[in-house]
C-alpha cells in the first residue's frame, strides 16, 4: 500500500486526538485522545520505517525501535497520568477539568 | 482476487492476518446471534422489585460505584509499567542469540533496572493487601 | 591608582557603613568623605603634572573586550573634586542630625558616590554603563526609605524614566560595540566613524535620552520637580548638585565626540529643546510657593542653558558649561543647604509662610542672599563667568537662542530675588519667629561654598585651565 | 556523560535510600553528596574535553557531548546544589516522600544532561520526557492541596499534548529526511519537503510549550503557582534551561541554515515577541509575588529565546550566563518566597525591618531578574540582546526586549518597595543560621557573575 | 479464472476450519461442564449428573437450552450497553484465541496442503497476550455495568488478578521464546517434534505458566472473583439467561485453550514421540497427531477439575502475593537461567 495512505490515517487520528484534547472536557476522555496522538505517531512511524527501508536507507529500523520507546513513555505517563486522576478525583469527585480553575482567582 | 496463494502462504505479511479476520468475524456473529435469540426467546416479566440491584436482600444503599481501595488502582499502575517492560523482553529474546553475550549483559542490566523497581514497591508496600 | 582609590574608598566605606551602628556610620561617611576629597585633590595635582598618570587599566571581561579602564581629564578631575567636596558638604551638614536606620542611610550615600564617581572617571563604555546604574539604585533606595509623604511613587517614576532612559543607551553601546570591537572609549570613536549617516542618527537618539532624561531636558524632566521635592534635601542636593552632570558629562563625553555628525545634525533640535525648558521652568518657578518646587525648577532653567551651550559647540559655549557644571553644583547645594536648615527649623517650606528670618536668624540670611545671588550669576560671583561664556557661545551660533535664553537669566532673577524677599525680609509670624540660626556644621559648609562662590567669581582662571583640554578634545572630533 | 550516569544512578540509589533512611535531614545530606558526585563528574568530562580539545559521542552516536554541553551542565547542578542547600529543608514540609522527591528531582537532572547533549531525536523525546514526567508528580506532590492537585493534572494534559506534538512532529521529519540523527538530518541542505516543513513548524511549537513560550504559556502560571513552592523554584529555573537548551541545540544544529531558516525564525520571532510582551504585561497585574514569579519566568523565557534565534557564539555564552543568573536570582527569590506565610505583595510589607538578610537577598535576586547592573542578569541580557543585535535583522525585537525589561522593573521593584518601604508586620518563619549563610553566598554569586561574569564564560 | 477458483477454495478451507475450531471449542466447554460434575461427583464419591441420557451425557444440552429460555434482567440501575458488552466481549475473546493454535499439521487434499491452524502467524504468542489480556475487559465491564457492589468488588478483584498474572505468565514464557528463537506456535511444535518437549528444558516456566493459566481463567484456587462465600457469585452475579451462560461458557473455552496452549508450548502439541518414524501417510499422521493433541488437552482439563475439588481458594492477599512476590521473580530467574545456559552452551539447541 502506498504511504500516503498511512500518512492520511495517522494524521487523521492525531487530529482527531488533537481536537479531542482541545473539546473535551473529561479528564480521562482528553487523556486518551493524547495517547491517540502518541498511537497515530506509532503508526505513522512504522510506514515510514517501512518505506525508507523499501528505499534503501540502512537504519530503517531505527525508527521502529523508536516506536518501542514511544509506547514506554506512553505507559509512564499512563501510570503518573492515572495517579494524578485518581487523586484529584478522590478530592473532588469529578474528572471535569473545568472544575480546574481555582488558580484563575 | 489479490490473494495470491503465495502470500497467503506466507507468515509475516498482513494477509496472514485475514483468516483471523474471518475468524473474528464467525466470533461476533456467534456471540451476537446467541444475545438476540436470548433475547427474543426468554419471557419478559419485568417487575420493579426484580430490576433493583441484589444487596443480598436488605434495602439498596447508594450507588455502587463509589471510589474503591487505591490499591486497585495501584495495581493497574504497576502492570501498565511491569507489562510495558515485558513487551520489551520479548524482541530480544527472539533475537538473543544473535546479540550473544554482549546482548546477555545488556539485558541484564535491564533486568537490574527492572528488579530495582520491582523491589523498590515491594519494599515500599504497593503490593500490601493485608491491611 | 589615585583614580580607582576615588572610586574604591566610598565603595568600601560603604559597604562596611552596612555592618555599623549608632554613630558610626555617620563618622566613617564623614571620614571617607573628606580622604576622598584628599585623594581627590591629589589626584588633580598628578593630573596637572602627569595625565597619563592617572590612568588605570586592567583586565575585566576578555569575551568582551570590556576593560576596567579609567582615567581623568580635566573635566573628569574637576567632576571627581566636585562629588568629593559635594559628599564632604553634606555630611557636614548634616552631622548633627539622627537619621533612622544611619547605616544603610550613609551606605547608600557612600555606594552612590563611588557609582557618580565612576560615570566620570570611566573610560569603557560598559565600566560607564555599570557606574551609571550603580549611582542611580542608592539614590532611588534613599529617596523611597527616606523622603516625604508621596515618596514611593514619585521615587519610582523618577527611577523607570532613567532606567529606561540607560536601556535605551544600551542598546546603542551594544550596536557601537560590535562596530568597534571593544568598549574603549578610543575604539568607540573609531568605530563610530566608520558608520553610516543614518546609524549615527538613530544612535544619537538611543544615548542622547538617556543622558537628557537625567539632566533633565524638556519634555523629559517630569520627573524632576516631583522627586527633588520628595526627596530626603542630603540627597537632593547630591542628586541636583552632581547626579545631572551626569547627563552634561555623558554627553560630553561620549555623545558628542563618538558621534559629532549626528550631533552637529541633531544640535538645532536640542538647542531649541533647552531653551524652551528655560523659559518654561523659569515661569514655573515664579509662579512655585514651595521652595524645593521652586529651586527644582530652576535648576531644571540652569541646565537647559548648559545642554543648549553644549550643542552650540564651541570653545567658548564648552568651557563655560564645564565651568558652570561645578560652580552650578556648588551653588546648588548651598541652596539646598539652606533650605534644608529651614525646613528642619521650622517644619514648613511654603513661602507665603515664612519671613522675616533676618531678624531671628542672620546667618541663614547672609548666606542665602550670597548663595542666591551666585545663582543668579551676578558678576564677581562664581556663576557669573560660566553664564557669560555660554551666553557668548550661543550667540556665536544663533542670536535668537541667545535672546531668549537671555530671557531665562531674567527670570531667574526674578524669581530668585523674590525668594530672597519673600523668605528673609518681612515680617516674622508665629513661626518663623522661634527659627534657630545655624549650627557649626552648617556654617562651616555654607562658609566653605561661600569662599569658593567668591574665590572662582573673582579668579575662575584655575578651573578654565583645567577644562581647556577637554573642551579642545570636544571639539576635535568635529574637526576643529 | 559521566554526569548523566552519575544521577541517573544516584537518583535509583535515593528511593532506596528513602526506604531504608527515616531521618529526612540524612537524606538531604545524601542528596547534596550525590549532587557534589555528579558535579566532579562532570568537572573530569570538562577537564577530558579542555585536555583534548574536542568533543565526544557515545552509545552509537547517540549523545554528543560538548565542552558547551558540560559547561552547561556545570552550571545546572551547580544551580541545583544551591538550590538544594537553599531550599533542601522545605521538602518535608510538602509531604513525607523527601527521598522519593530528590530521587525524582535527581531524574530530572539525568534528563537535562541527556537534553544538553542529545544528537538524536530519540534522546531529545527521551529527555523531554525524563524531564518532565516527574515533573507531574512533583506539582502534584502536595496531595491534599486541591490546588496542587489541579496544577499536577494541568501540568499533565498539557505536557503529554504538546509530547504529541513533538513526536508528530519528529515522525514528521523522520518522513521527510529518513533520519534521526541530527547531523544526518541535512534539512538545510536538502530541498525542503512539506513534511520536513510541518515537522519543523510542530517541533518549534511543542518546544514552545515545554519552555512556556507565548501564546503556549498558558499553563504555566496555574502549574507554577498551583506546585508547592519548592518545586516552582526548581520547575521555573533549572528544568526551564535545560529544555532551553535542548531547544537550541535542537535548531541550531539541525534545522540551521539553507532554505529552512526563514520558514521557522520568523515563527520564532513572532513567538519571541509575543512571549516577552505577553509576561511582562501580565505580570504586572498579578497580585501574588509567587504568581508574579511565574510570569517572569515567562518573561524571562522571552530572553532566553534570543540565543534561539541569533547562531553566534555570543549566544552560545548568553544561554549559558542567562541560564546561570536566572536559575540562582529565581531559586534566590523562590527560598526568601518559602519563608514567607502571606504570597501576596502585601505579605512583603515591611519585611526589611523584620529580616533585613531576607529582604536584602531578596532585592538582589530581583535585581538579577531585572537585568540591574551589577547582578548576574545585567550580563544575561546584555549578551542575548548582544547576540541578537550581532545577528542582524531583529532590532524591532531587541526594541520590544529593552522596552519589556522596563515593564519588568515595574513588578519586580513593587516586592522591593513593599519589603522596604512600607510598613507592615510580615509573618515570615525564621530563617536558620545555615540558611541566612548560604542566602549570602547566593547573592554573593549573583553579584560575582554580575562583576566578574568571565568567572562562568571563560570555560567555553 | 484459476485464480480465483483456487483462492475461494483456500476461502472455504479457512470457513470450514474456523467453524470447526468454533464447533469444537463449544463442544469442549460444554462437555468440560458435563466432565467437571463427574469428576466432582468421582473425587467426592457421588455420582454427578446421571438423569439426561446414559451418564447423564444429556445434561450440557439440557443447561444450554434451559439458559436460552430464561428470563433476561437487565437492572434498571445498570448501564445497558456495558452490561451487555461484558459477556459479549468475553465470549468473543474466548472465540478468537484459538486462532493461532495449530491444531495438527497439514491434510493434504486433491493435491492441496491444508493447514489446521486458522493463521501461522509469526507473533503467535503475543497474539494470544493481546487476546487473552482484552478478556479482563468482560470482567471489568460486567462488574461495573452491573452497578453492584458485590460485582463490583469482584470485577475489580478479578481484573486485578488477572492482570498481575499476567505479567508472570509473560515472563515465563520468555524464556521459552529464547530457547526456540521464534514466537510462532507452529514454529514451537515442529521443533519439539524433531526434538525433545520443550517441558525437558523448561520445568519451571512450565510450573509457572501453569499456575498463571489457574489464575487467567480465574479457576480455583484462585477463584476469587466469583467466591461465592463472600461475594455471592461475583462480578456476574446480576447477569441471567445466556449472558450468564456466556460467562460460565468463556471460562471453560478459556481453559480448553489454556490446556491446548500448554499441550503446544511444552508438550509437544500435536506431536508425540515417534509421529515420524510410524511411515504413515500424512493425513493419518495428521490425524494421529490431532487425536495426540487432544488427549494431552483432555489430559490437562482433567487436571483442571482434579485441582478444583482438591485444594482451597486463596485468600486474597495470598493471591497478589503469590503472584507479584514469587512468580515474577521466579520467571525472571528462569529466564536469566535459561539465557546463561543456552549461551553458555555456545549456541547450542
Amino acid at each position: 500500500m502506498p504511504v500516503q495512505y498511512y500518512i492520511f490515517l495517522s494524521v487523521a487520528l492525531f487530529c482527531i486526538g488533537v481536537m479531542g484534547v482541545l473539546m473535551r472536557r473529561n479528564a480521562i476522555i482528553i487523556f486518551m485522545c493524547v495517547e491517540l496522538m502518541l498511537n497515530a505517531v506509532n503508526l505513522l512511524m512504522v510506514a515510514f520505517s517501512k518505506m525508507w527501508a523499501d528505499a534503501g536507507h540502512a537504519d530503517a529500523g531505527a525508527a521502529q525501535i523508536f516506536v518501542f520507546f514511544i509506547m514506554v513513555v506512553a505507559a509512564a505517563e499512563v501510570a503518573v497520568g492515572l495517579a494524578i486522576i485518581v487523586m484529584m478525583y478522590r478530592n473532588t469527585h469529578s474528572v471535569d477539568i473545568n472544575l480546574l480553575n481555582r488558580l484563575k482567582n | 482476487m489479490f490473494l495470491s496463494s503465495a502470500l497467503l502462504a506466507a507468515t509475516n505479511t498482513p494477509f496472514s492476518y485475514f483468516p483471523i479476520v474471518l475468524q473474528l468475524g464467525a466470533a461476533v456473529g456467534f456471540v451476537a446471534l446467541t444475545m438476540l435469540a436470548t433475547h427474543f426467546l426468554g419471557p419478559k416479566r419485568k417487575t420493579s422489585d426484580k430490576l433493583i440491584n441484589f444487596e443480598s436482600g436488605i434495602e439498596q444503599k447508594g450507588n455502587a460505584r463509589q471510589p474503591v481501595a487505591i490499591k486497585y488502582f495501584l495495581t493497574a499502575i504497576l502492570f501498565v509499567l511491569f507489562d510495558v517492560e515485558v513487551i520489551f523482553f520479548y524482541p530480544y529474546a527472539v533475537n538473543f542469540r544473535g546479540l550473544g553475550w554482549e546482548g546477555f549483559w545488556a539485558m541484564l542490566m535491564f533486568v537490574g533496572a527492572f528488579l530495582a523497581g520491582f523491589i523498590y514497591i515491594i519494599r515500599k508496600g504497593a503490593l500490601k493487601w493485608e491491611d | 591608582m589615585l583614580t580607582v582609590l576615588l572610586i574604591l574608598i566610598p565603595l568600601l566605606a560603604g559597604v562596611i557603613t552596612f555592618g555599623l551602628k549608632g554613630a558610626g556610620p555617620k563618622i566613617l561617611a564623614l571620614l571617607s568623605s573628606i580622604a576622598t576629597l584628599g585623594v581627590a585633590l591629589v589626584a588633580l595635582f598628578q593630573f596637572r603634572a602627569n595625565p597619563a598618570a592617572t590612568h588605570v587599566s586592567a583586565q575585566w571581561i576578555p569575551q568582551l573586550k570590556a576593560n576596567f579602564e579609567v582615567g581623568l581629564d580635566g573635566m573628569a578631575a574637576m567632576l571627581c573634586l566636585l562629588t568629593a567636596l559635594a559628599f564632604v558638604l553634606v555630611f557636614v551638614s548634616i552631622f548633627s542630625r539622627e537619621y533612622e536606620r544611619s547605616a544603610s542611610f550613609y551606605g547608600l550615600m557612600l555606594l552612590s558616590q563611588a557609582g557618580l564617581t565612576g560615570v566620570f572617571v570611566a573610560a569603557d563604555a560598559m565600566l560607564f554603563y555599570v557606574f551609571w546604574e550603580l549611582a542611580l539604585i542608592p539614590v532611588y533606595f534613599l529617596c523611597s526609605m527616606w523622603g516625604g509623604e508621596r515618596r514611593i511613587p514619585v521615587t519610582f517614576k523618577f527611577f523607570v524614566y532613567t532606567f529606561i532612559g540607560s536601556l535605551f543607551m544600551l542598546v546603542g553601546i551594544i550596536y557601537l560595540y560590535l562596530h568597534a570591537g571593544s568598549f574603549g572609549y578610543q575604539d568607540f570613536i573609531k568605530g563610530a566613524a566608520g558608520l553610516s549617516a543614518s546609524d549615527q542618527n538613530w544612535l544619537f537618539w538611543l544615548f542622547f535620552v538617556a543622558f537628557a532624561i537625567k539632566m533633565p531636558i524638556f519634555p523629559l524632566h517630569t520627573w524632576q520637580p516631583d522627586t527633588y521635592e520628595q526627596s530626603p534635601t542630603p540627597v537632593t542636593m547630591i542628586l541636583s548638585g552632581v547626579m545631572v552632570k551626569m547627563g552634561l558629562f555623558g554627553v560630553l563625553r561620549w555623545l558628542l565626540p563618538v558621534l559629532p555628525h549626528a550631533a552637529a545634525g541633531w544640535a538645532d533640535l536640542v538647542m531649541i529643546l533647552s531653551i524652551i525648558g528655560i523659559v518654561y521652568a523659569s515661569c514655573i518657578a515664579i509662579v512655585q510657593s514651595d521652595l524645593k518646587r521652586m529651586i527644582a525648577y530652576s535648576s531644571i532653567a540652569h541646565i537647559g542653558l548648559m545642554s543648549a551651550a553644549i550643542f552650540a559647540h564651541n570653545e567658548t559655549s564648552l568651557q563655560g558649561v564645564m565651568v558652570q557644571m561645578f560652580n552650578h553644583g556648588i551653588n546648588i547645594i548651598g541652596l539646598w543647604i539652606i533650605v534644608d536648615v529651614i525646613e528642619q527649623r521650622l517644619g514648613i517650606r511654603n513661602m507665603k509662610e515664612l519671613g522675616g528670618i533676618a531678624s531671628k536668624a542672620p546667618k541663614i540670611a547672609i548666606f542665602l542672599v550670597v548663595i542666591a545671588l551666585a545663582n543668579v550669576a551676578l558678576p564677581l560671583t562664581n556663576g557669573f563667568i560660566g553664564e557669560f561664556l555660554m551666553f557668548s557661545g550661543v550667540f556665536q551660533v544663533n542670536v535668537w537662542f541667545m535672546a531668549v535664553a537671555g530671557l531665562g537669566i531674567i527670570l531667574s532673577a526674578v524669581y530668585m530675588l523674590n525668594m530672597i524677599q519673600r523668605v528673609i525680609f518681612g515680617e516674622s509670624n508665629a513661626v518663623t519667629s522661634n527659627v534657630t540660626d545655624l549650627t557649626a556644621g552648617e556654617t562651616f559648609s555654607l562658609t566653605l561654598i561661600v569662599l569658593l562662590i567668591v574665590y572662582l567669581g573673582v579668579y575662575p582662571k584655575p578651573l578654565l585651565e583645567l577644562v581647556q583640554g577637554s573642551s579642545q578634545a570636544v571639539l576635535a572630533a568635529f574637526g576643529r | 556523560m559521566n554526569a548523566l550516569l552519575s544521577t541517573a544512578i544516584s537518583g535509583l540509589v535515593l528511593m532506596f535510600v528513602g526506604l531504608f533512611v527515616k531521618n529526612r535531614q540524612s537524606i538531604k545530606y545524601f542528596a547534596i553528596a550525590a549532587l557534589l558526585v555528579a558535579f566532579v563528574a562532570n568537572l573530569f568530562d570538562v577537564a577530558w574535553i579542555i585536555h583534548h580539545k574536542q568533543g565526544y559521542t557515545a552509545y552509537e552516536h547517540m549523545i554528543t557531548v560538548s565542552l558547551f554541553t558540560t559547561v552547561f551542565n556545570a552550571v545546572i547542578l551547580g544551580s541545583t546544589l544551591v538550590y538544594y542547600l537553599l531550599s533542601g529543608s522545605e521538602f518535608e514540609k510538602v509531604g513525607e516522600n523527601v527521598a522519593e522527591y530528590f530521587a525524582l528531582q535527581f531524574f530530572i537532572l539525568a534528563g537535562i544532561m541527556l537534553a544538553t547533549s542529545f544528537s538524536n531525536l530519540l534522546i531529545l523525546f527521551l529527555a523531554i520526557e525524563i524531564m518532565s514526567i516527574p515533573q507531574y508528580i512533583l506539582a502534584g506532590s502536595d496531595k491534599h492541596n486541591l490546588k496542587s492537585n489541579e496544577a499536577s493534572l494541568k501540568y499533565f494534559l498539557m505536557g503529554s499534548f504538546s509530547t504529541g506534538i513533538l513526536l508528530m512532529g519528529i515522525v514528521l521529519i523522520y518522513g521527510g529526511s529518513g533520519s534521526f540523527d541530527l547531523e544526518h538530518l541535512g534539512i538545510g541542505a536538502m530541498a525542503l519537503s512539506p513534511l520536513t516543513l510541518v515537522g519543523i513548524l510542530l517541533m518549534v511549537f511543542a518546544m514552545s510549550f515545554k519552555v512556556s513560550a507565548a501564546p503556549f504559556h498558558f499553563w504555566t502560571p496555574d502549574v507554577y503557582d498551583g506546585s508547592p513552592t519548592v518545586f516552582t523554584a526548581f520547575m521555573a529555573t533549572v528544568v526551564k534551561a535545560g529544555g532551553f537548551v535542548a531547544f537550541i541545540r535542537l535548531f541550531q544544529i539541525a534545522f540551521k541554515g539553507g532554505i529552512v531558516s526563514p520558514q521557522w525564525e520568523l515563527v520564532l520571532e513572532v513567538i519571541t515577541a509575543a512571549t516577552l510582551i505577553i509576561g511582562n504585561i501580565t505580570a504586572v497585574y498579578q497580585q501574588s509575588v509567587k504568581r508574579m514569579l511565574s510570569y517572569s519566568s515567562i518573561a524571562q523565557a522571552g530572553f532566553m529565546l534570543f540565543a534561539l534565534l541569533s547562531f553566534n557564539m555570543r549566544a552560545e555564552q548568553g544561554i549559558l550566563l542567562y541560564a546561570a543568573a536566572y536559575s540562582l536570582a529565581t531559586i534566590g527569590a523562590f527560598s526568601v518566597l518559602l519563608k514567607m506565610n502571606d504570597y501576596t505583595f502585601d505579605g512583603f510589607n515591611g519585611l526589611a525591618r523584620k529580616e533585613p538578610l531576607l529582604a536584602f537577598g531578596m532585592t538582589i535576586c530581583l535585581f538579577s531578574l531585572a537585568g540591574i547592573p551589577l547582578t548576574a542578569g545585567f550580563f544575561a541580557k546584555y549578551f542575548v540582546l548582544a547576540a541578537a543585535v550581532q545577528q542582524g535583522g531583529m532590532l524591532w525585537l531587541v526594541i520590544i526586549a529593552i522596552v519589556c525589561a522596563a515593564i519588568s522593573v515595574y513588578y519586580y521593584f513593587k516586592v522591593i518597595i513593599a519589603m522596604y518601604f512600607k510598613a507592615g508586620d510580615p509573618e515570615v518563619a525564621t530563617p536558620s543560621n545555615a540558611y541566612k549563610t548560604m542566602l549570602v553566598i547566593t547573592v554573593a554569586l549573583v553579584i560575582l557573575l554580575g562583576i566578574f561574569p568571565n568567572l562562568l564564560l571563560k570555560w567555553l | 479464472m484459476m485464480q480465483i477458483s483456487f483462492d475461494l477454495v483456500y476461502l472455504l478451507d479457512k470457513v470450514l476450519l474456523i467453524v470447526g475450531v468454533l464447533a469444537l471449542s463449544l463442544l469442549v466447554a460444554m462437555y468440560s461442564t458435563w466432565g467437571e460434575r463427574k469428576v466432582a461427583g468421582w473425587i467426592q464419591d457421588r455420582y454427578g449428573p446421571n438423569r439426561a441420557g446414559p451418564l447423564g451425557i444429556l445434561q450440557p444440552l439440557a443447561d444450554g437450552g434451559k439458559l436460552f429460555f430464561k428470563e433476561e434482567i437487565i437492572p434498571a440501575n445498570s448501564n445497558r450497553f456495558l452490561f451487555i458488552l461484558g459477556p459479549s466481549l468475553a465470549m468473543l475473546v474466548a472465540c478468537m484465541t484459538s486462532a493461532v493454535i495449530p491444531w495438527g499439521d497439514v491434510l493434504e487434499v486433491g493435491g492441496r496442503q491444508i493447514s489446521l491452524q486458522v493463521a501461522d502467524v509469526n507473533i503467535g504468542v503475543l497474539y494470544i497476550f493481546a487476546v487473552v489480556s482484552l478478556g479482563v475487559y468482560g470482567v471489568m465491564l460486567g462488574g461495573w455495568g452491573s452497578n453492584n457492589k458485590f460485582s463490583l468488588l469482584a470485577a475489580l478483584r478479578g481484573a486485578s488478578q488477572i492482570i498481575s498474572y499476567e505479567l508472570a505468565m509473560g515472563l515465563s514464557l520468555i524464556s521459552l521464546v529464547m530457547l526456540t528463537g521464534s514466537l510462532s506456535i507452529k514454529d514451537i511444535v515442529e521443533q519439539q517434534r524433531h526434538g525433545l518437549w520443550n517441558i525437558v528444558y523448561q520445568p519451571l516456566g512450565f510450573l509457572i505458566f501453569l499456575i498463571c493459566s489457574f489464575a487467567e481463567c480465574t479457576r480455583t484456587p484462585f477463584d476469587l472473583t466469583e467466591a461465592d462465600s463472600e461475594l455471592n457469585g461475583g462480578y456476574h452475579l446480576e447477569y441471567s439467561s445466556m449472558k450468564l451462560g456466556f460467562y460460565l461458557f468463556a471460562e471453560y473455552i478459556n481453559m480448553f485453550i489454556s490446556s491446548a496452549l500448554m499441550a503446544s508450548l511444552y508438550f509437544g502439541g500435536y506431536s508425540f514421540p515417534g509421529m515420524d518414524s510410524l511411515g504413515l501417510s500424512v493425513n493419518a499422521t495428521t490425524v494421529l497427531g490431532f487425536l495426540a493433541l487432544f488427549i494431552k488437552i483432555i489430559a490437562f482439563l482433567f487436571f483442571f477439575m482434579w485441582v478444583r475439588w482438591t485444594l482451597p481458594r486463596f485468600r486474597y492477599d495470598q493471591l497478589m502475593r503469590l503472584g507479584w512476590n514469587m512468580l515474577i521473580p521466579l520467571a525472571l530467574f528462569n529466564m536469566l537461567i535459561t539465557g546463561g545456559l543456552i549461551l553458555w552452551q555456545g549456541h547450542g539447541h
